[in-house]
C-alpha cells in the first residue's frame, strides 16, 4: 500500500486527537485524545518502518538496525512511556476527582487570581 | 601596581566595614582608606612615575580575550587624582552628618571608589564596563537606603536609565569586539578602520550610555530629582565624579574609537548640547531649591564640556580634560556649602534663607570663591578650563557653527552668574529671618576642607601647567585619532 | 486501490468453518451447564437434572428458550446503551476466542486442502490475551451500567481480579515461548506433536499450574468467583440483568471455560495430538480425513477433562477471601511465574549454548 | 554513562530507603551522599573515566559541553539539597519517593544533555517530565498543587504527543533518529516531511522550555507547585530541556535554504516581552520568580538563535548563573511567611545576611556585571550580535532585560527600604552559610567565568 | 537466526491471515445482534415502575451507586498497567532468547531485578495491602 495512505490515516487520527484535547473540557476525553495522539504516532512509526525497510530493501541492502526496525523499537518505547503517563496522569485525575468531585477543567481557574 | 592599589585599597576597606558595628570607627578607617588612596595616587604622579609602575596587565577571561589592564595616563592620572582628592573631602566634610547603619554606608562609597577608579584606569573594554556598573550599583543602594522621602521611586528611574544606557554600551563593545577581531583592548580599538555605517551603529550604542550618566539632554530627567533625593555626600560622588564618568567615556571610549562617526553626529550632539546648556541654565534660575539650583548648573557645566567635544580642537580637548578636574572641585565645594546649610537650618529653600553672611563669615568668604569659581572668574581654575573650550570651539574645523555655539556657551557663562550670585547674594546677603537669626559659623572640619578646595582652586588658576603638561599628551593623540578621517 | 487477493473459495471455507466452530462451542458451552449441574449432582449424591429429556439432556434447552421468552428489564437509573453494551462485549469476545486454535491438522474436501484453524496468525498467543482482555469490558461496563451499588463493586472485583491475573498468566506462558520459540499456537502444537510424546506439560509442570489457577481465576470461577459471590453481592454484576443479556454473561462464562480448557490443551497437553502414536505416520496409514477426525476427538477429549476439572474444583473447593484472592495473585503467582520463568531460561541455554563461565 | 546509571540507581536506593526508615535525617543523608557520589562520578567523567562500558550504538555522545553541563546540574542539585532538603520533606509523607523522583529526573536531565538519537531525546524528557507531574501534585491536599499538576500533566503530555508527530515526520523523512547532521534527507520529495516534523519539534521544546506563545501553563504550574519543587523545576530542568533544546537544533542549521533564525527571533521577543512585562504586574514574588522564568528562557532561547562556539559557553554559563541564582531565591522564597512582596518588607533588618544573599541572587538574575548573571546575558548577546544580524533582537533584548531590573529591584526595595517584620520561619546558621556559599560562586564566577568555561575545552 | 524476527516475520503474515477474523468478528456481531433483538421482540413487556427500580435486596435504593469507590481498586488497575507493559517486554526476547543466549539472559536478569525492585517497592509501600 503506498505511504500516503497511512500518513493521511495517522494525520488525521492526529489531528482528531490535537482537535479534542483542544476543544473537550472533561480531563478524562482530553486524555484520551492524547493517547489518540500517540497511538497515531505509533501507526506512522510501523508504517514508515516498512517503507524504509522497502526502500533498502530495494537499493539491496540487508536489513540492519538503521533500516527501520529502531522505528519499530521506537513503538514500544512509546507503549512504556504512555503506560507510565497513563499511571501518572490517571493518579493525578483522582486526586482531583476526589477533591472537587468533578473532572472538568474549566474548574482549573483557581490559579489565575 | 599604583592602580591595582587603588582599586583594592577602597574594595577591601569596603567590603570589610561591612564587618564594622561602630559607626564612628567605620567613618575613621573610611577616611584613613581614602587618604591611603590619595597618598598612592599623589606618590604614583611623583615617586612611581613611570611605567612599569603605572601600568597592570595581567589575563583575565580566556575565553574572551579580556585582560586586566589599568593604565594611568594623563587623563586618567587626572581624574584618578580628582577622585582620590574629593573622596577624603566628602568624608571629612560630612563628617558630623550621622547615618543609620553607618558602616555600610561607608562600605558603600568606598565600594563606589573603587569602581570610579577602575573606571577611568581601565584600557579593557569589559573592564571599563565591569567598573562602570560596579560604580553604579553601591550609589543605587547609598541612595535609596539613605535618601530623601521619595528615594525609591526615583533611585530605581536612576537606576534604570544608567542600566538602560550600559546595556547599549555593552552592545556596542560587543560589536567592537567582533569588529576588531575578538579584542576589547583599547589600544586596538583606535587603530580600527570601520565601515561608516558600523561606526554610526557603535557611536549611537555608546553615546546613549554617556549621554545619561552626563547627562545630556535630553537623557537628564533623572539628574535633578535624583541629586535632590540622594544624601549629600552621595549627591557629591554623583556630579563631582560620575558625571565625569560620561564624558571621561565620550573622550576614551567614543571620540578616538569611532572618529568619523563623532565628527558626522557632532553638529547634532552640539546643538543638543548648546539646548541642555541654555535649557538647564533657565531653569536653575527659577530653581528655589539649592540642591537643585546646583543640579541644573551641573547640567549647564558639563554641557559646555560636550559642546568641546563634538566641536573638537586641540585647545578644546585639552579644556575638558582641565575643566573635569576643575568641575569637579568646584562643584563638590558648593555642595558641602548645600550640606551644611542643610544640617544647619534643616531646610534648602533659599527664600527661607538669607543673612548668613553676618553670622556665618568664614562661609560666606569660601563660598564665594567658589562660586566665582563656578562662573569662570578669572584667576579662578574654571576661567583656564572654560576659556580654553571658548577657544577651541571658536576655532574648531570641525564644525561650521563653531561660532554660533562659542556665543552661546558664552550666554551660559552669564546666565550662570545669574544664579549663582542670586543664589549667594538671597542666601548670605539681605535681612536675617528666624531661621538664621541663630545661625552660627561653619565646624572646623568643613573650614578646613573648604579651604583646601579654595586653596586647590586659586592654584591651579594662576598657575595651571602642571595639570596642562599632564594632558598634553592624551589630547594630542585622540585628536590625532579624530583627524585621521 | 488495495488490492487484497481475496478468494471467494477461500471465504467460504472459512465461513463454514466458522460457522462449525461457532455452533460447537456454543452447544459445549450449553452442554456444560448441564454437565455442571450433573456433576454437582455426582458430588453431592444427588441426581441433577433428570426431568427434560433422558438424563435430563433437554433440560439446557428448556433454559435457553425459557431465557429467550422472558421480558427484558432495563432499569430506569441505568445508562441504556452501557447496559446493553456489556452483555454483547462478554459474548462477543467469548465467540472471538476460538479463531486461532488448531482444531486439527488437515481435511481434504472437494480437493481442497483445508486447514482445521480458522486464522493461522503468527502471534496467536497475543491474540487470545488481547482478546480476553476485552472480555473485562464486558463485566467492568455491565457492573458500571447497571448503576446498582452491588453491581459496581462486583464488576470491580471481576475486574481487578481479572487484570491481576493475567498478569501472572503472561508470565507463565513466557516460559513455554521460551521453549518453543513462536506465537502462533500451530507451531506450538506441530512441535509437541513432532517431539513424540513429549507434550510441555513434561518440562513446564509448574508452568502448567499457575496457567491453570489463572485460567479459573480468569473465568471467574470457583475458588474465583467473587464477582458473583451471591452471599455478599446478590447476583454479583449482572444482577440486574434478564432475559438474554443475562444469558450473555452465562453463556459467556461457559464459552470462556470450554476456550480455557482448549487453550490449556493446546499449550500444555499436545492440542490435537492423539497420545501414544505417531500422528504422521497414522496419516498415511489412514488418510488425512479420518485422522483429522480423530484428532478433533482427542483435542475434545482433553478439553473435556479439564471442563470436568473446573467443575471438580468448584464444587470442591470454598470460595477465597477478597484478599487471600489478590495475595495468591499478586504476591505467589507473579514472582512464582518469574521464577519459572528463570530457570527455564537457564536451564534451556545450558543444554543448548553450554555452560558460560 | 557514568551518570545516567548512577543516577538511576540512587533513584532505587532512595525509593528502598524510604522503605527502610523513616528517620528524616537519614533520609537526607542519604540523598546528599547520593549526590555528592554522582557529582563525584560524573567528574570523574568528565576527567576521561568511564565507570561502565556500554556499547550504545551512537544513540548518546558524551561532549563535553554535556558532561559539564551535568556536573553543573549535579552541583546546583547538591546545593538544593543542602539548602532545602529539610522542606522537601516537609512536602508530605513521602519524602524519601520525593528524592528517588529528584534523582530520576536527574537520570533524565544526563541523557538529554547527551542524546545523539532522537528516542534517547523522548525517553529524557519524558523521564524527566514524568516525575515532574508528580512533584507537582505532591501536595495533596492543596488544590492549587492538585490544578497545577493536572494542567502540567496535560500541556505536558499533549506537548510530548506533538513532539513524537515531529520525530516520526522526520524519521520519515530521514530514515533514522540519529540528528548526526551529516545524515541528510535522501529523497527531495520528502523535504516537507522533514520541514513540518521540526517544525512541530520545535513547538514541543519550545512548549516544554515555556516559550512564548506556548508559555501560558509555566505561571500556573510554577505558583502550585509546592515551592520546593518550583525551585528544582524552574532551574535545574529547565536548563536542562534548554541543553536538550540547543542540541536538537544542532543540525537545523546544516539544513540550508531554511530560516531558521526567523522564526526563533520571533519566539524569543515574544518569550521576553510577554515574560517581562507580565513580571512587572505581580503581587506575589513566587509568581514574579514564574514569570521571571519565562523572560530568562528568552535569554537562554539565544543560544538557538545563534549557534555559535559563544552561545555554547553561554548556555553553560546561563544554566549555572540561573540555576544558582534561582535555587537561592527559592531557599529563601520557601523560609517566608508571606510570599507577597510585602512580605519582604523590613527583611534587612530582622535577617540581614538573608537580604544581602538575596540581593547577590537578584542582581544576578538582573544580569548586573560582578554576578555570573551578568556573563550569561552577556555571552548571549554576544552570540547574537556576531551573527551579524538582527540587532534589533538584541537591542529589544536589553530593553527587556532593563525591565526585568525594575521587578527584580522591587524585592530588594523591600527588603532594605521599606519598613516592616520580614517575617521567616526558623532558620539554622548552617543554612546561612549556604546561602553565602551560594552568593560566593555567584560573585567568583562572576568574576571569573573562566573557571567554568576552561572545562569546555580542556 | 531471526534477531530481526518482526520483519522476516513478515512474509509469513499478511493482510489476508487476519481476513478470517474480520470474518468470525461478523458472525459474533451478527450472532449477537441478531439475538438481543430477537429476545426484545419475542420476550413480553409490561413495565411497572418498581420493576425498573434498582434492586437492593428489597430495600429502597438510595442515592447514586456511581460514587467514589475504594482507592485500593485504581491502585491495583494502575499496577497492571505498568506490570503489564513490564510483561510484554518479554515476549519477544522469550520468542528469540535461544538466539540471544547468554548475553541476552543477562540483559534480561536485569530487567527482571528491576521488575521485581518495582515489585518489591509496591508490596512494602502496602499497594497491595488490603486488610487495613
Amino acid at each position: 500500500m503506498p505511504i500516503n495512505l497511512y500518513i493521511f490515516l495517522a494525520l488525521a487520527l492526529f489531528s482528531i486527537g490535537v482537535i479534542g484535547v483542544l476543544t473537550r473540557r472533561n480531563a478524562i476525553i482530553i486524555f484520551m485524545c492524547i493517547e489518540l495522539m500517540l497511538n497515531a504516532v505509533n501507526l506512522l512509526l510501523v508504517a514508515f518502518s516498512k517503507m524504509h525497510l522497502a526502500d533498502s530493501m530495494a537499493a539491496g541492502a540487508a536489513p540492519t538496525l538503521t533500516n527501520g526496525i529502531d522505528a519499530q523499537l521506537f513503538v514500544f518505547f512509546i507503549m512504556v512511556v504512555a503506560a507510565a503517563e497513563v499511571t501518572v496522569g490517571l493518579a493525578i485525575i483522582v486526586m482531583m476527582y476526589r477533591n472537587i468531585h468533578s473532572v472538568d477543567v474549566n474548574f482549573l481557574n483557581r490559579l489565575k487570581n | 601596581m599604583v592602580p591595582v592599589l587603588l582599586i583594592l585599597i577602597p574594595l577591601l576597606t569596603g567590603v570589610a566595614l561591612f564587618a564594622i558595628r561602630q559607626e564612628a570607627t567605620a567613618k575613621s578607617i573610611a577616611l584613613f582608606s581614602t587618604l591611603v588612596s590619595l597618598a598612592v595616587m599623589l606618590a604614583g604622579m611623583s615617586v612611581w612615575n613611570d611605567a612599569a609602575h603605572l601600568s597592570f596587565n595581567q589575563p583575565w577571561i580566556g575565553a574572551l580575550n579580556s585582560r586586566f589592564h589599568f593604565e594611568l595616563d594623563g587623563m586618567s592620572q587626572l581624574l584618578c587624582l580628582l577622585t582620590t582628592f574629593a573622596f577624603p573631602l566628602i568624608i571629612y566634610s560630612t563628617w558630623n552628618n550621622s547615618y543609620v547603619d553607618g558602616n555600610r554606608f561607608f562600605g558603600l562609597m568606598l565600594l563606589s571608589q573603587a569602581g570610579l577608579l577602575g573606571v577611568f584606569m581601565a584600557m579593557d573594554a569589559m573592564l571599563f564596563y565591569f567598573f562602570w556598573e560596579l560604580a553604579l550599583i553601591p550609589l543605587y543602594f547609598l541612595c535609596s537606603r539613605w535618601g530623601g522621602e521619595k528615594r525609591v521611586q526615583v533611585t530605581i528611574k536612576f537606576f534604570i536609565y544608567t542600566f538602560v544606557g550600559s546595556l547599549f554600551m555593552l552592545i556596542g563593545l560587543i560589536l567592537l569586539y567582533f569588529k576588531s577581531g575578538g579584542s576589547f583592548a583599547w589600544a586596538d580599538y583606535v587603530k580600527l578602520t570601520l565601515s561608516a555605517r558600523e561606526e554610526m551603529t557603535i557611536f549611537i550604542l555608546l553615546v546613549v550610555a554617556f549621554a545619561v550618566k552626563m547627562p545630556l539632554f535630553p537623557f537628564h530627567t533623572w539628574q535633578p530629582d535624583t541629586y535632590e533625593q540622594s544624601p549629600t555626600a552621595v549627591t557629591m560622588i554623583l556630579s563631582a565624579i560620575m558625571a565625569k564618568m560620561g564624558v571621561f567615556g565620550l573622550l576614551r571610549w567614543l571620540a578616538p574609537v569611532v572618529p568619523a562617526a563623532t565628527y558626522q553626529w557632532g553638529d547634532n550632539f552640539a546643538t543638543l548640547a548648546v539646548v541642555g546648556m541654555l535649557y538647564a541654565s533657565f531653569v536653575a534660575i527659577k530653581q528655589d531649591d539649592l540642591k537643585r539650583l546646583v543640579a541644573w548648573s551641573s547640567i549647564a557645566h558639563i554641557g559646555l564640556m560636550i559642546l568641546a567635544l563634538f566641536a573638537p580642537s586641540y585647545s578644546g580637548i585639552q579644556g575638558i580634560m582641565i575643566q573635569m578636574f576643575n568641575h569637579g572641585i568646584n562643584i563638590l565645594g558648593m555642595w558641602i556649602v548645600v550640606n551644611v546649610i542643610e544640617q544647619q537650618f534643616g531646610t534648602r529653600k533659599i527664600s527661607e534663607l538669607g543673612g548668613l553672611a553676618q553670622k556665618a563669615p568664614v562661609l560666606t568668604i569660601l563660598m564665594l570663591i567658589v562660586a566665582l569659581a563656578n562662573i569662570a572668574m578669572p584667576l579662578t581654575n574654571a576661567f583656564i578650563g572654560e576659556f580654553m573650550m571658548f577657544n577651541g570651539i571658536w576655532g574648531s574645523t570641525a564644525t561650521k557653527f563653531g561660532m554660533i555655539y562659542a556665543l552661546a556657551g558664552i550666554i551660559t557663562i552669564i546666565l550662570s552668574a545669574v544664579y549663582t550670585l542670586r543664589m549667594v547674594q538671597n542666601v548670605f546677603y539681605g535681612p536675617t529671618n528666624e531661621r538664621t537669626a541663630n545661625a552660627t559659623d561653619i565646624r572646623l572640619n568643613v573650614q578646613i576642607a573648604l579651604a583646601i578646595l579654595v586653596v586647590g582652586i586659586v592654584l591651579i588658576g594662576i598657575y595651571p601647567k602642571p595639570i596642562l603638561s599632564m594632558t598634553t599628551e592624551i589630547s594630542q593623540q585622540i585628536l590625532d585619532r579624530m583627524n585621521l578621517k | 486501490m488495495i488490492q487484497l487477493a481475496i478468494d471467494l473459495a477461500f471465504v467460504l471455507e472459512k465461513a463454514i468453518l466458522i460457522g462449525g466452530i461457532i455452533s460447537v462451542s456454543l452447544l459445549v458451552a450449553m452442554y456444560s451447564t448441564w454437565a455442571e449441574r450433573k456433576v454437582a449432582g455426582f458430588m453431592q449424591d444427588r441426581l441433577g437434572p433428570n426431568r427434560a429429556g433422558p438424563f435430563g439432556l433437554f433440560q439446557p434447552l428448556a433454559d435457553g428458550l425459557k431465557l429467550f421468552m422472558k421480558e427484558e428489564i432495563i432499569p430506569n437509573a441505568s445508562n441504556k446503551f452501557l447496559f446493553i453494551l456489556g452483555p454483547g462485549l462478554a459474548m462477543m469476545t467469548a465467540m472471538m476466542t476460538s479463531a486461532v486454535i488448531p482444531w486439527g491438522k488437515q481435511i481434504e474436501i472437494f480437493g481442497r486442502t483445508v486447514d482445521l484453524q480458522i486464522a493461522d496468525i503468527n502471534i496467536g498467543i497475543l491474540y487470545i490475551f488481547a482478546v480476553l482482555s476485552m472480555g473485562v469490558y464486558g463485566i467492568m461496563i455491565g457492573g458500571w451500567a447497571s448503576n446498582n451499588k452491588f453491581s459496581l463493586l462486583a464488576a470491580l472485583r471481576g475486574a481487578s481480579q481479572m487484570i491481576s491475573y493475567e498478569l501472572a498468566m503472561g508470565l507463565s506462558i513466557i516460559a513455554l515461548l521460551m521453549l518453543t520459540g513462536s506465537l502462533s499456537l500451530k507451531t506450538i502444537v506441530e512441535l509437541q506433536s513432532a517431539s513424540g510424546g513429549w507434550w510441555n506439560i513434561a518440562y513446564q509442570p509448574l508452568g502448567f499450574l499457575i496457567f491453570i489457577v489463572c485460567a479459573f481465576a480468569e473465568c471467574n470461577r470457583t475458588p474465583f468467583d467473587l464477582p458473583e459471590a451471591e452471599n455478599e453481592l446478590n447476583f454479583g454484576y449482572h444482577q440486574e440483568y434478564s432475559s438474554m443479556k443475562l444469558g450473555f454473561y452465562l453463556f459467556a462464562e461457559y464459552i470462556n471455560m470450554f476456550m480455557s480448557s482448549v487453550l490449556m490443551a493446546t499449550l500444555y497437553f499436545g492440542g490435537y495430538d492423539i497420545p501414544f502414536v505417531n500422528d504422521a505416520s497414522l496419516i498415511e496409514s489412514m488418510g488425512m480425513n479420518l485422522v483429522a477426525v480423530l484428532q478433533g476427538l482427542s483435542l475434545f477429549l482433553k478439553a473435556a477433562f479439564f471442563i470436568f476439572v473446573f467443575m471438580w474444583v468448584r464444587w470442591t473447593i470454598p470460595r477465597f477471601r477478597y484478599d487471600q484472592l489478590m495475595h495468591l495473585g499478586w504476591k505467589v503467582m507473579i514472582p512464582l511465574a518469574l521464577f519459572n520463568m528463570l530457570i527455564t531460561a537457564i536451564v534451556v541455554l545450558i543444554r543448548e549454548n553450554g555452560w558460560p563461565f | 554513562m557514568n551518570a545516567i546509571i548512577l543516577s538511576a540507581i540512587l533513584g532505587v536506593v532512595l525509593m528502598f530507603t524510604g522503605i527502610f526508615t523513616t528517620n528524616k535525617s537519614t533520609i537526607r543523608a542519604v540523598a546528599v551522599g547520593g549526590m555528592l557520589l554522582l557529582l563525584l562520578a560524573n567528574i570523574a567523567e568528565l576527567r576521561g573515566m568511564q565507570f561502565f562500558d556500554i556499547n550504545t550504538r551512537g544513540m548518546l555522545v558524551f561532549s563535553k559541553l554535556g558532561l559539564l553541563f551535568n556536573s553543573i546540574a549535579f552541583g546546583a542539585t547538591l546545593l538544593y539539597f543542602l539548602l532545602s532538603a529539610r522542606d522537601v520533606l516537609e512536602v508530605g509523607e513521602n519524602g524519601a519517593d520525593y528524592f528517588a523522583l529528584i534523582f530520576f529526573i536527574l537520570c533524565g536531565v544526563s541523557i538529554v544533555s547527551s542524546f545523539n538519537s532522537l528516542l534517547l531525546l523522548f525517553l529524557g524528557i519524558e523521564i524527566i517530565s514524568i516525575p515532574l507531574y508528580i512533584l507537582t501534585g505532591s501536595d495533596k491536599r492543596n488544590l492549587k498543587s492538585n490544578e497545577a499538576s493536572l494542567k502540567y500533566f496535560l500541556m505536558g503530555a499533549f506537548s510530548t504527543g506533538i513532539m513524537l508527530m515531529g520525530i516520526v515526520l522526520m524519521y520519515g523523512a530521514r530514515a533514522t533518529f540519529s540528528i548526526d547532521p551529516t545524515l541528510q534527507i535522501a529523497n527531495a520529495g520528502r523535504d516537507v516531511w522533514y520541514t513540518s516534523g521540526l517544525m512541530l519539534l520545535f513547538i514541543s521544546m519550545a512548549f516544554k522550555v515555556s516559550a512564548a506563545p506556548f508559555h501560558f501553563w509555566t505561571p500556573d504550574v510554577y505558583d502550585g507547585a509546592p515551592t520546593v519543587f518550583t525551585s528544582f523545576m524552574a532551574t535545574i530542568v529547565k536548563a536542562a530541556v534548554f541543553i536538550a533544546f540547543v542540541r536538537l537544533f544542532e543540525f537545523s542549521y546544516s539544513n540550508s535554504g531554511y530560516d531558521w533564525r526567523l522564526i526563533v527571533s520571533v519566539v524569543i521577543a515574544a518569550t521576553l516581552l510577554i515574560g517581562n512585562i507580565t513580571a512587572i504586574f505581580q503581587q506575589s514574588v513566587k509568581r514574579m520568580l514564574a514569570y521571571s522564568s519565562i523572560a530568562q528562557a528568552g535569554f537562554m532561547l539565544f543560544a538557538l538563535f545563534s549557534y555559535n562556539a559563544l552561545s555554547k559557553e553561554g548556555i553553560i554559563l546561563y544554566s549555572l548563573g540561573y540555576s544558582l541564582a534561582t535555587i537561592g531565591v527559592f531557599a529563601v522564597l520557601i523560609k517566608m511567611k508571606d510570599y507577597t512582596f510585602e512580605g519582604f518588607n523590613g527583611l534587612a533588618r530582622t535577617q540581614p545576611v538573608l537580604a544581602a544573599t538575596t540581593t547577590i541572587f537578584l542582581l544576578s538574575l538582573a544580569g548586573i556585571p560582578m554576578t555570573i548573571g551578568f556573563f550569561a546575558k552577556y555571552f548571549m548577546l554576544a552570540s547574537a550580535v556576531k551573527t551579524g544580524t538582527y540587532l534589533w533582537l538584541v537591542i529589544l533584548a536589553i530593553i527587556c532585560a532593563a525591565i526585568s531590573v525594575y521587578y527584580y529591584f522591587r524585592v530588594i526595595q523591600a527588603m532594605y527600604f521599606k519598613e516592616g517584620a520580614g517575617e521567616t520561619v526558623a532558620i539554622s546558621s548552617v543554612f546561612r552559610w549556604l546561602l553565602i556559599l551560594v552568593a560566593g560562586l555567584i560573585i567568583l564566577f562572576g568574576i571569573f567565568p573562566n573557571m567554568i568555561l576552561n572545562y569546555l575545552y580542556f | 537466526m531471526n534477531l530481526f524476527f518482526l520483519q522476516t516475520a513478515v512474509a509469513s503474515n499478511t493482510t489476508i491471515n487476519y481476513l478470517p477474523i474480520a470474518i468470525q468478528l461478523l458472525f459474533a456481531l451478527g450472532f449477537v445482534a441478531l439475538t438481543l433483538g430477537g429476545t426484545h421482540l419475542l420476550g413480553p413487556s409490561r413495565k411497572t415502575s418498581d420493576k425498573l427500580e434498582n434492586f437492593e435486596s428489597g430495600i429502597e435504593a438510595v442515592g447514586n451507586a456511581r460514587q467514589p469507590v475504594a482507592i485500593k481498586y485504581f491502585l491495583v488497575a494502575i499496577l497492571f498497567v505498568l506490570f503489564d507493559v513490564e510483561v510484554i517486554f518479554f515476549y519477544p526476547y522469550a520468542v528469540n532468547f535461544k538466539e540471544l543466549g547468554w548475553s541476552g539472559f543477562l540483559a534480561v536478569l536485569m530487567f527482571v531485578g528491576f521488575f521485581l525492585c518495582g515489585f518489591y517497592y509496591i508490596i512494602k509501600k502496602g499497594a497491595l495491602r488490603w486488610e487495613d
